[in-house]
């Protein structure tokens, strides 16, 4: 789950990390009002879970309130890569002298938490490490000891020459540290951390990517979710605990597994096909996992034809086609239905589609074949 | 011959009375896995299905048992913990089938697991079978048939389809092997080439990746400099956008690093036969057995 | 460093563990008061740095607050093993159905903090140790790890079969080692481990020790000292930065590093004296520990004789040689004096003795010897 | 010959710049040890005794001087970091000076030593001199003359004794090592004993032990099992009375363990020579060197 710049923020100062003053603001009226209160020049920022706000325009240095009213009306609304501005944050603009990158992530090559520093602040760390790896320093923290002063006095060293410059560096790493197992992060960022003209370090900038298998044990942090930033389908799917990923083809797919279900998209871009989204059921047999996935497939008007790919292990097959059975029954099909049902009760999952009026094969390529022909619109093969 | 388990393969199953470990323990049981125990705390002394004991913690478990082998089907926030307990009760071989388990928690978990000597499989994994001899996990164990072609893969559903197929085909497996969809996990692909290298029963290797992480590309450097068996390998996700979690906490390209182009290139340059579809496996295995 | 009952508990219940409520009397009056506040039964119990308080009579059951004034009357003033009892704990008397014991000592062989539980709760656990081995479950603590989840219920499990108990005893076990490692104790103990009638867990006594070396870096916790219960001599030693201990004999010694200083002290014995003390002046050459040093031995009326033996490493014996000189014209000796000097600017530090008075010799057991002689009222050899 | 240091040792002095750094750097240097550089951060780039360059950290100092060894002066807050750091930029032996190190924190300080291959010394030890050849630590050396005697020892003025009394009658030594009086320590006896008896320049052993811990009856049943050359031992603290810290934080005899009397008698069982005073020291090993 991505954490907001504002979030991320609050979390790392409660670590004690120093961040500009900064506030969210819904609307011009609001930014212009924060602004006023700080009274000196801010920045709004667009608050979207997407990188690249700068080039799209979602990031203003604003000299008074009343440019913060402005900028703010400029950037509230605008469709950043899809997503629409919901709310921005005004925040104290910082005088810089210089900018570091400071982040962590978890690395499976390590399968430890990775420190990735850099004096090259301000841009992309991944260009960095495409065009000048020697600029970044990688230090994997022992999960077993965590992160030991010298190893933070190290970065911080790394970072600036000036010995006190070093050690809050090295003080912020260590806090940054706390802000992300705090969290249960898989990633967590100061990009920048500036010097200012007075030679102080703040971080002018924070993202954070949670883990989500730590949410359920840290509600505080699922509370962060902010559901009016993602895909309304993907929230639905979300509640009815099945894994969904909207992409842009017309094919739907339905199938049990995730592996299975990449299998199968690619299957439908083999044959010529464009799948309209990824969908795992996952292992348990419910019906009603099967009408909810239905329900949030059908709702997407790019679908030209639905394919359900089952293979019956834990999942029971005979469920499956009573789930397909029960949703069109509920909400009769505008689009073609493929099925291929294979494995556990496959006889009885095939009586009881036919009874209902639905053909259905235990073939994978033969399936997708038909359903590609189908989105196109041509007859099933 | 087999790899990691076989006849000799004794089980403690860890949450035996929960909804999934006890659906499991009984579908392993029939198989004619060896199960001489299983873990509840605060349910020891009493009897599984009968037959089964059930201790409270591992320890005793494996003092009573002498197990080597332990399953584990207890919910996310616990199985860090119950992997622990088995490597620290001496159990050689731990295979976790909970799906969820924080990245964190494994960040900790591999390290001990290590320390203490054990080969941890998963999380987030069907486990594994050596058909005829025993299975550990969730494989079903009618798509498999006792052959010469190790299994190994990321997936579930996805091994199943492709296991059902071979057997299907009359091509038998020695081992499947499930490692787990998770980006930190106990055994990856390397370990299980390296243990199908040295089983005299494996004739020739199954291998399906997925999208994620280098695990593929260092298994294609490994097989082409360390293996003489031959091995077809499959990438699942050629269509996943960047960025995005396709179901697996593990499959997901970050930046332009994971992806499955550079998978499958590398899979070429290491000379190994590239399966572009399930299906094709049974013609790329079959014209390497010979 | 030891603490005191009373503080022990409350840094058990400040880390979850649940005690019986209670508080500190210093008078019979206060300990009425608080026995009528509670108005149940109650224990009166000395709070002394030392074991074996119940058989000296320091640990008593009172039915109302009558009893609990006369029996605080009783204990207050008493003298337990050399230490005078100066307050006691008025605690709500526990009803016990079963008692254990928990204790945590930081190991020499494995290097670890090292849980022990024993069901054999109450009694002296060096006793359970020696009789019945087997009665104790020894856990050592991983430090890289912490005490995890499932050692805590393994320990839960050895004390109780009943689960829930089990459970609440690994609870315990956890938020014992956390006060351990918080107080950065050497040793921690619940003793007895209470169950009561209604099936839950108290620790009825506690028992820290702290490690000295943690004091600089845990004010709050070398804040509760309590120097009313140690040695004056040993307190003022301490103030001074001296390692001192007090014993029964007469050769009061002066010694730099505590090797020579337990060397010295059994030379004495072998040439059929007895050490006054042990007193290590440490590595530097400060003239002021030497008379911070003679001030203290020189306080102690047992003592017949002073011997001083100084091997100059780091430390100068010219340094030594002053202190004494300056130490003894501040105050006039009124016992004899024997030193020993040898090492570094030996030759000066004899030329300044001998021009004040002293005479000094660079062989150890000579001195020693001598010491021996004019503590027993012979002459010097 | 010698035992952990000689010649080639290559040493960094950490905290070079502090009371106790600076004046023992010097002495180090007037005894000829090879100081390649010190740390201290803050003064990277700056000269110690115009000759020493010095770092920010160790990470540094070891790439720029390629030291194989580390003596710390820092003080007791900082020395458990100050261990690890050295340890993690690859320093292999790493001598701790400093007293007063809280033993939690080297509890986690030792398998960290040990995971990353490096010998610790003490905390709280003198240090180590090989006579004639280098000297790491504040040992005097002016005492010490070479020779073949081993010295290992748990305390530091007492040794200092003990050296000059075999000095002064014509008794060389190879290694005097202070493992130091801490409860929990980096080497013990066992170590420095197995590293003498390999040492062709050793004859004889002289071993200093005190009370508390049970480290001197484990080297008893050592020498007994495992050496061939000759062992006086000797303990201090025969008069110290039951639980109170006799300085050392190691010296403590908790209830009834780690006695005068208990160690006595297993050097006595062991068949090693025990001197009851540091003088005897003399005649013992004289008669052991034949």
């Amino acid at each position: 789950m991505d954490l907001h710049e504002y979030q991320a923020k609050e979390l790392l100062q409660a670590a004690g990390v120093p961040v500009p003053p900064g506030r969210v603001a819904h609307t011009p009226d609001e930014a212009e009002a924060i602004a006023t209160e700080y009274g000196v020049p801010v920045m709004v920022k667009a608050q979207v879970h997407t990188g690249g706000r700068g080039k799209a325009g979602g990031v203003k240095y604003c000299k008074n309130a009343g440019e913060a009213r402005e900028k703010a009306q400029a950037i509230l609304g605008m469709d950043i890569k899809g997503l629409t501005v919901e709310k921005v944050l005004v925040t104290v603009a910082a005088d810089i002298a210089s900018e570091a990158y400071v982040g962590i992530i978890v690395d499976r090559a390590t399968k430890k938490a990775v420190f990735m520093v850099s004096a090259a602040g301000g841009i992309d760390i991944e260009e960095v490490a495409a065009t000048t790896p020697e600029k970044i320093l990688y230090l994997p923290v022992d999960p077993r000891y965590g992160l030991l002063s010298f190893e933070a006095l190290r970065m911080g060293f790394f970072l600036y020459k000036d010995a006190k410059l070093a050690r809050s560096a090295a003080k912020i790493m260590q806090q940054l540290y706390t802000a992300f197992i705090a969290a249960g992060c898989s990633l967590a960022e100061i990009n920048p951390l500036v010097v200012t003209p007075a030679n102080e370090l703040v971080a002018v900038d924070g993202k954070m990517v949670i883990d989500d298998n730590e949410l359920d044990r840290r509600p505080d942090i699922a509370a962060l979710r902010d559901e009016s930033s993602e895909a309304p389908s993907e929230v639905d799917a979300r509640k009815a605990n099945l894994t969904f990923i909207k992409l842009d083809g017309d094919v739907g797919c339905v199938v049990n597994g995730a592996g299975l279900a990449m299998a199968t998209m690619d299957l439908v871009k083999f044959y010529g096909g464009e799948p309209a989204n990824f969908l795992d059921i996952g292992g348990s047999s419910n019906p009603e996992k099967v009408v909810n996935a239905l329900r949030i497939i059908t709702a997407d008007p790019n679908v030209k034809c639905i394919l359900f790919n089952i293979f019956g292990g834990i999942t029971r097959t005979d469920d499956v086609a009573n789930g397909i059975v029960t949703a069109t029954k509920q909400n009769p099909l505008t689009v073609p239905i493929v099925i291929r049902l294979t494995g556990t009760n496959e006889e009885i999952a095939m009586e009881i589609l036919k009874a209902n009026g639905f053909s259905a094969s235990s073939d994978m390529d033969e399936a997708v074949q038909r359903a590609v022909a189908l989105a196109k619109g041509g007859a099933a093969a | 011959m087999s790899i990691f388990i076989d006849k000799d393969t004794t089980l403690l199953v860890q949450g035996i009375t929960g909804r999934d470990g006890s659906f499991h323990a009984k579908q392993m049981i029939e198989y004619g896995t060896n199960v001489v125990g299983g873990v509840t705390p605060g349910k020891g002394g009493q009897q599984f299905d009968g037959t089964v004991p059930i201790y409270d913690t591992m320890f005793e478990a494996v003092q009573a048992t002498g197990a080597n082998t332990s399953v584990i089907y207890v919910p996310p926030p616990f199985a860090a913990d119950a992997i622990m307990e088995a490597a620290a009760a001496g159990i050689k071989l731990i295979v976790c089938i909970t799906e969820g388990v924080p990245v964190l928690d494994m960040t900790r978990v591999y390290p001990y697991v290590k320390e203490h000597g054990a080969r941890l499989l998963g999380p987030n994994c069907p486990g594994l079978i050596t058909p005829g001899a025993s299975k550990v996990g969730i494989i079903p164990g009618r798509i498999c048939t006792p052959g010469n072609v190790g299994i190994v893969s990321r997936s579930g559903t996805l091994t199943y389809e492709i296991v059902h197929q071979l057997t299907r085909a009359g091509i038998g497996q020695s081992t499947c092997v499930g490692i787990g969809g998770d980006p930190i996990n106990g055994t990856n692909f390397i370990d299980c080439l390296a243990a199908f290298e040295a089983d005299p029963n494996t004739k020739a290797i199954a291998m399906m990746g997925e999208i994620g992480g280098t695990d593929e590309q260092e298994a294609a450097t490994f097989i082409k400099e360390n293996m003489t068996k031959p091995v077809v390998g499959f990438i699942a996700g050629q269509t996943a956008p960047p960025g995005r979690r396709m179901g697996h906490a593990g499959a997901i390209i970050s930046g332009s690093s994971g992806t499955a182009a550079e998978k499958i290139d590398a899979f070429k340059a290491a000379g190994m036969g590239v399966a572009q579809r399930p299906v094709d496996f049974v013609e790329l295995i079959s014209a390497r057995l010979g």
